[in-house]
């Protein structure tokens, strides 16, 4: 396994830009662990929420921006109706994703691919809907 | 009558001794505490108060079991807890050879025992009680040591 | 042996002339060519009695109480077993070290005169010599050879301080008699393997034997209480009647009482009229505290707290398993 | 033992304790089988005997049927002896000619059958009876209190305790071992969680105990010998040769600047800073003279130099100064001796041989504005300015292998937090890291103290330890794991501070023998009870304030002093002292004076005299044991240590005891 380099400054922008969208403060978080334990979607994750944020803390933005996990955050607020410290972990999820669909060219649906979604009979048409506004520009 | 239920009869007949030194501190207090928590332990067991176990001298012992004891034990606080600091710590050490020896003389180890029961563990001191009594249910009655002058 | 005793006298008659102990303690011989008896002597003339041969069993260690209590300075002369003794005896403060002049003599073990007896059963045997492998008996109308473990007492075969461990001047060179050391608690071993029942039943055929003549107690260097709790009407043990209990109360307390202080000298078995294995009580006491608190041989030094009057937070105890807490 | 029976009239009452007793017990048997024991002149019983009506009916009884001794068949002796000692004691009978009958919690309570629970009842009323025939009249003693308390220790504990008996009007002597009070608090930069300044809320303490016309201190000196008991301790103090005249001295300092030995590292200045051979230990220190060291001192090494003596204007040098021993008698005695920090020696990893790799103790001196570096912030090997500094919390503590502590060092993580929050507060532009295993910050205002660190200064905590430090040309390698998220992390730090764990001081186990208390596993000081007794040591009179106990921080310090100065104003109150009157005593004609009990007594209470005994018109000198009932706190285990029974303990002798063994095996 390779050594992480602690390198605040190299994403300094990304995080200020959090920061900016979120207006949330990762370092209020002491890592307990309650937002994870109480997430319906950790079964699709890779990293797990508390996990996002430690990564945050320690500037470790490459990892966060390349994981499944800010995907398949549903935006449910549990995590954020729960937090001991008052940090609200969806909008940073949000900012994160945002930050990545403002790239550009960085799409998450495209509306080409909504058709092959819309075979799956249990897929709600509202969802497909919504996550076209939300993953893309 | 078959010989067992002889035995049963006699076993119904003896009623055994048990003396219990207890220090004041810790093992009497748990005893109290046995009879707050309202906990069951026959009333064969006797005790006297003694300010700490170290005071519990070998001729005490050997007098109880000369008069008719049928079991002795000796409660102090858990080795560490002594009220005057380290005087369990020499009951340790002094009834570590008393009973090697008296066992070596032949007195049953159980029927002379020594533990270590807290002003909190009213449970324990019952629970002592009743195992000696039982050990000592099973040995009979001691003969060994007695005073022939001395009643019963 | 021949020249151990030149020494002794004259380190004794000089010592004397020159006035540097006002008596000297050791043995002459007794009426029997087997019997060697503690002697006491002031004058310078006496010193040709004093003698060293196989028969001086006696400790005088404990003698030194009551004589320190009439003279100022005494020279005493002591085998391995009375160096321990001595230093017990220094370690109860019933006597000062600056007071006594210790003549140390290494010893290969005492004979044992009921030993020889039983050997030459019909024969009245009238002299012992050492031979090359042990000792050559004589009687009237022959010789016999027998080697030292058939003779000596029992004690001395297993004795673990052959020499002085302490003294102000040694005589001869240290000797070496520790072959057989590891049999010290096999007697004890063989009645810890007997059931309680046997046990009781062995002990109160040797107590029953007891008639209180406080022998044991008077030659022991470990007893040595101005006035015995068996005599103190406060202790309220002082049951003098002859029954069971009372025996096995006196012998059970006796034991204890020298608990980690027992030097291990046998003498109370040795002078006790009854025959009474009481050094089977002690070896008993001395296994268990080597077994649970770690080897100790009292009178090896006189600073070493007994192990009854001192404690180490960890010991472990012999009555629950876990060893207290 | 038999015709003294006959002698008593001692009088039995027995308890119903309404049906707690009386539904197990048939009282009114234990009544009659009382009536029939020796000794027994009346019995009786009542519904409630510790009722006033109940302890009236005894009064009564004992004054009508001239009772001379009492036993009462009720509850555990451990409810209401004392009161019934006390009504016997109203009607004129010694209060130790009671005794108690346990017929309630252990008895009645602890049994279902009424015959077997009779049964019981009477053999332990007839124990009583046996025991209490025995009796004697007992006494307490009274010993005098000397009005003056002893400090062992000038740091804030010390310094507080002092202050609060001086002011409640008792005299106060403080032993401190170094030049001049103030130990450890006089060293901090900063005190958390306020951040005030330490030097500005001590060193005005520090001139009130000098100032208090109460205070006397002993600087530069150590307690060598202590013996006595509560109330009345003497000890010997050693004053160490100071070579300085303390009256005369000015503290103008031309002997400290002009002084040619500068090769001695700083105490004060945990080593980052050399001194002279005479030295005045920090700019506040109380008292302000200067002392030479003898192992530096040119002059008092060779012979030569002299130049402090030379250019001292009042004349104070005087170098024939000789180590004086003062002895003192006290009432009571605090200890504050203070703690240490472990050595680093074994932990290699942490590469404290490299000078930028520093303890949290010098890393307040270096921040302090009157410290080496005159409070600028920089790296000890070439004065530059860090950029990324590294604390490692717990370098030491909860480490149960041989070369740490088992223990939680307490106050590191605090100052850890307050480390960094300076050093970002200072210099933003710093980046900090603090590695720890947990963070434990319980305390007024601590652990949001702490979260500012994190939350405002944006100091990175790291969960996870340091596994190794590499230096890497004027780099500090430090490789470490966030457990967190599961990743080993290196850091290019030019600066580790490591927080040591405390330690107990290493003469705590001298200081312990000389005061006879004990210490934990640890070497701290243990007190007689660690919830209800917290300020007491099991020594009557010795009191405990601060790190000598365990790891603390100033405010539970200053607590805890408080606590014990007001339990020494307390004792020195008092006019006379009443000791338990249950102790030791020697029968000097059996004792042979082996001093067996000696060697096995808890307290030291037991020493030896001569005596001389006429043994039939013969004069005999012998030494015989010696309780001081002071001392004894009557626990009897010398009496088993006496082979020939010549120790006895008052109130459980031996025929007491034996004649309840007798009792209940009838």
């Amino acid at each position: 396994m390779k050594k992480m380099k602690i390198t605040p400054d190299k994403y300094e922008n990304e995080l200020l830009q959090i920061k900016k969208i979120s207006s949330e403060m990762v370092n209020d978080c002491m890592q307990c662990g309650k937002c994870t334990a109480g997430c319906p979607a950790t079964l699709e994750m890779d990293l797990l929420p508390h996990q996002i944020i430690r990564y945050l803390q320690l500037g470790q933005f490459h990892k966060v921006i390349e994981s499944k996990t800010i995907w398949s955050c549903a935006s449910c607020f549990t995590c954020a109706a729960r937090c001991p410290r008052g940090v609200d972990l969806a909008k940073l999820m949000e900012a994160i994703r945002l930050i990545s669909l403002r790239k550009k060219g960085n799409n998450r649906l495209n509306v080409e691919d909504v058709s092959q979604l819309m075979t799956d009979q249990k897929m709600p048409q509202q969802a497909i809907v919504s996550a076209l506004r939300k993953y893309s520009k | 009558m078959s010989l067992d239920s002889n035995i049963a009869n006699k076993n119904e007949e003896f009623k055994p001794l048990i003396v219990a030194f207890c220090c004041n501190w810790c093992s009497y207090a748990g005893a109290d505490l046995a009879g707050t928590s309202r906990l069951k332990y026959p009333a064969n067991v006797k005790i006297i108060r003694v300010p700490c176990s170290c005071r519990v001298n070998l001729n005490f012992v050997l007098r109880a079991f000369q008069h008719g004891a049928d079991g002795v034990v000796i409660a102090g606080c858990h080795p560490g807890d002594c009220h005057y600091s380290t005087g369990n710590y020499h009951t340790r050490r002094r009834f570590s050879l008393i009973t090697n020896l008296t066992e070596y003389i032949g007195i049953e180890k159980e029927r002379f025992k020594v533990d270590w029961i807290s002003a909190a563990e009213g449970n324990k001191f019952a629970t002592v009680m009743n195992d000696i009594l039982e050990d000592v249910y099973k040995l009979g009655p001691n003969k060994k040591l007695r005073d022939a002058r001395w009643k019963i | 042996m021949e020249n151990i005793t030149k020494k002794i006298r004259a380190i004794a008659k000089q010592a004397l002339i020159n006035k540097d102990v006002d008596k000297i303690l050791g043995w002459k011989k007794g009426d029997l060519w087997s019997e060697s008896y503690p002697a006491f002597i002031t004058k310078a003339e006496e010193a040709d009695t004093l003698i060293w041969d196989l028969f001086c069993i006696n400790n005088l260690s404990k003698f030194l109480i009551k004589e320190l209590q009439k003279h100022d300075k005494i020279g005493i002369f002591i085998k391995g077993c009375d160096s321990t003794s001595f230093n017990q005896l220094l370690k109860d403060h019933r006597i000062n070290r600056d007071d006594v002049v210790l003549y140390g003599i290494p010893c290969e073990g005492m004979v044992n005169p009921e030993k020889i007896k039983k050997i030459m059963l019909n024969d009245r045997v009238t002299g012992i010599k050492k031979s090359e492998n042990g000792f050559t008996l004589t009687s009237k109308n022959k010789t016999k050879d027998v080697s030292g473990e058939e003779i000596k007492y029992d004690k001395c075969i297993t004795c673990i301080s052959p020499n002085p461990v302490v003294y102000d001047e040694l005589l001869g060179d240290e000797v070496k008699n520790k072959e057989r050391e590891e049999e010290r608690f096999k007697g004890v071993e063989e009645i810890e393997a007997m059931t309680p029942d046997e046990r009781y039943e062995f002990w109160k055929g040797e107590f029953q034997r007891c008639i209180r003549c406080n022998a044991c107690r008077d030659i022991c260097p470990a007893c040595s209480c101005v006035k015995c709790v068996f005599e103190n009407q406060n202790a309220e043990i002082s049951g003098k009647a002859k029954t069971e209990d009372e025996d096995s109360f006196f012998h059970i307390v006796r034991a204890y009482h020298v608990a980690g202080r027992c030097v291990d000298c046998g003498e109370c078995a040795r002078v006790c009229p009854a025959g009474i294995p009481l050094d089977l009580l002690n070896r008993k006491i001395i296994k268990d505290i080597n077994e649970v608190y770690g080897e100790f041989n009292a009178g090896f030094d006189s600073i070493t707290p007994a192990p009854l009057v001192t404690f180490k937070l960890e010991d472990t105890d012999t009555f629950s398993k876990q060893g207290g807490k | 033992m038999q015709g003294g029976i006959k002698l008593r009239k001692i009088g039995v009452f027995v308890c119903w304790c309404g049906s707690n007793i009386a539904a197990t017990v048939d009282v009114e048997q234990v009544v009659q089988e009382a009536n029939k024991m020796s000794g027994v002149a009346y019995a009786a019983d009542y519904q409630y005997m510790c009722s006033e009506i109940g302890q009236n009916m005894m009064k009564d009884a004992i004054l009508k049927h001239n009772l001379d001794r009492v036993v009462i068949a009720a509850c555990s002796p451990r409810m209401h002896e004392g009161t019934f000692r006390r009504a016997a004691e109203e009607s004129g009978i010694n209060p130790y000619l009671v005794e108690i009958a346990n017929i309630r919690e252990q008895c009645s309570w602890v049994h279902k059958d009424k015959k077997a629970g009779t049964e019981k009842a009477i053999a332990l009323t007839r124990a009583a009876v046996a025991k209490v025939t025995l009796n004697t009249e007992l006494i307490p003693g009274e010993i005098d209190v000397v009005k003056k308390a002893l400090i062992i220790g000038g740091g804030i504990a010390g310094i507080q305790a002092a202050l609060d008996i001086a002011d409640a009007g008792y005299k106060v002597d403080i032993v401190e071992k170094t030049p001049s009070i103030g130990g450890r608090m006089a060293q901090l930069d900063k005190t958390f969680p306020t951040l005030d300044c330490s030097a500005c809320i001590l060193t005005p303490k520090m001139v009130d105990a000098a100032r208090h016309p109460n205070i006397t201190l002993h600087t530069y000196s150590e307690v060598e010998k202590i013996s006595g008991y509560v109330g009345n301790f003497n000890v010997s103090i050693k004053k160490k040769a100071r070579y300085v005249d303390m009256d005369k001295c000015t503290g103008c300092r031309i002997c400290t600047e002009k002084c040619p030995s500068k090769k001695a590292k700083s105490e004060f200045e945990e080593g980052l800073k050399n001194r002279g051979a005479v030295y005045i230990p920090f700019a506040q220190a109380v008292p302000n003279v200067p002392v030479i060291d003898t192992d530096e001192c040119i002059k008092l090494k060779t012979g030569k130099c002299g130049l402090c003596e030379k250019l001292c204007p009042s004349g104070a040098i005087d170098f024939n100064q000789k180590d004086e021993m003062i002895t003192e008698e006290y009432g009571a005695i605090v200890v504050a001796s203070g703690y240490d920090i472990i050595d680093l020696d074994k932990f290699g990893e942490y590469q404290y041989d490299h000078p930028d790799v520093i303890t949290s103790l010098e890393f307040e001196r270096i921040t302090n504005a009157a410290g080496p570096t005159n409070g600028k912030f920089v790296r000890p090997s070439d004065g530059e300015k860090p950029k990324k500094v590294v604390f490692v919390q717990c370098v030491g503590s909860r480490d149960k292998t041989e070369r740490g502590k088992s223990y939680c060092s307490k106050i590191c993580c605090m100052y850890t937090a307050k480390h960094s929050m300076l050093i970002k507060e200072k210099y933003p532009d710093i980046e900090a890291y603090v590695f720890y295993i947990d963070v434990r910050t319980p305390g007024k205002n601590f652990d949001e103290f702490q979260r500012r660190a994190v939350e405002k200064y944006g100091v990175q905590y790291i969960k996870g330890m340091v596994g190794k430090i590499f230096p890497e040309g004027k780099k500090l390698m430090v490789h470490g794991v966030d457990t967190m998220s599961g990743e080993t992390l290196v850091i290019d730090a030019d600066m580790v501070v490591l927080a040591a764990a405390t330690k107990a001081k290493s003469d705590a186990v001298d200081l312990k023998r000389k005061l006879n208390i004990s210490t934990d596993i640890n070497n701290f000081f243990t007190e007689a009870h660690p919830k209800l007794r917290p300020v007491e040591t099991a020594s009557a009179g010795i009191y405990l304030a601060g790190a000598c106990q365990g790891p603390k921080d100033i405010p539970e310090t200053v607590a805890q002093s408080s606590a014990a100065a007001a339990k020494v104003i307390g004792l020195l109150n008092k006019s006379k002292l009443v000791n338990n009157p249950c102790v030791s005593a020697v029968d000097e004609s059996l004792c042979s004076g082996c001093l067996a009990c000696t060697e096995m007594c808890p307290y030291d209470a037991i020493s030896f005299k001569n005596i001389e005994i006429d043994d039939h018109g013969q004069k005999i000198k012998k030494v015989v044991a010696d309780v001081n009932e002071a001392l004894c706190h009557g626990c009897g285990g010398c009496t088993v240590t006496c082979r020939p029974g010549a120790i006895d303990l008052k109130g459980f002798t031996n025929k007491q005891i034996l004649a309840e063994v007798d009792a209940i095996c009838r």
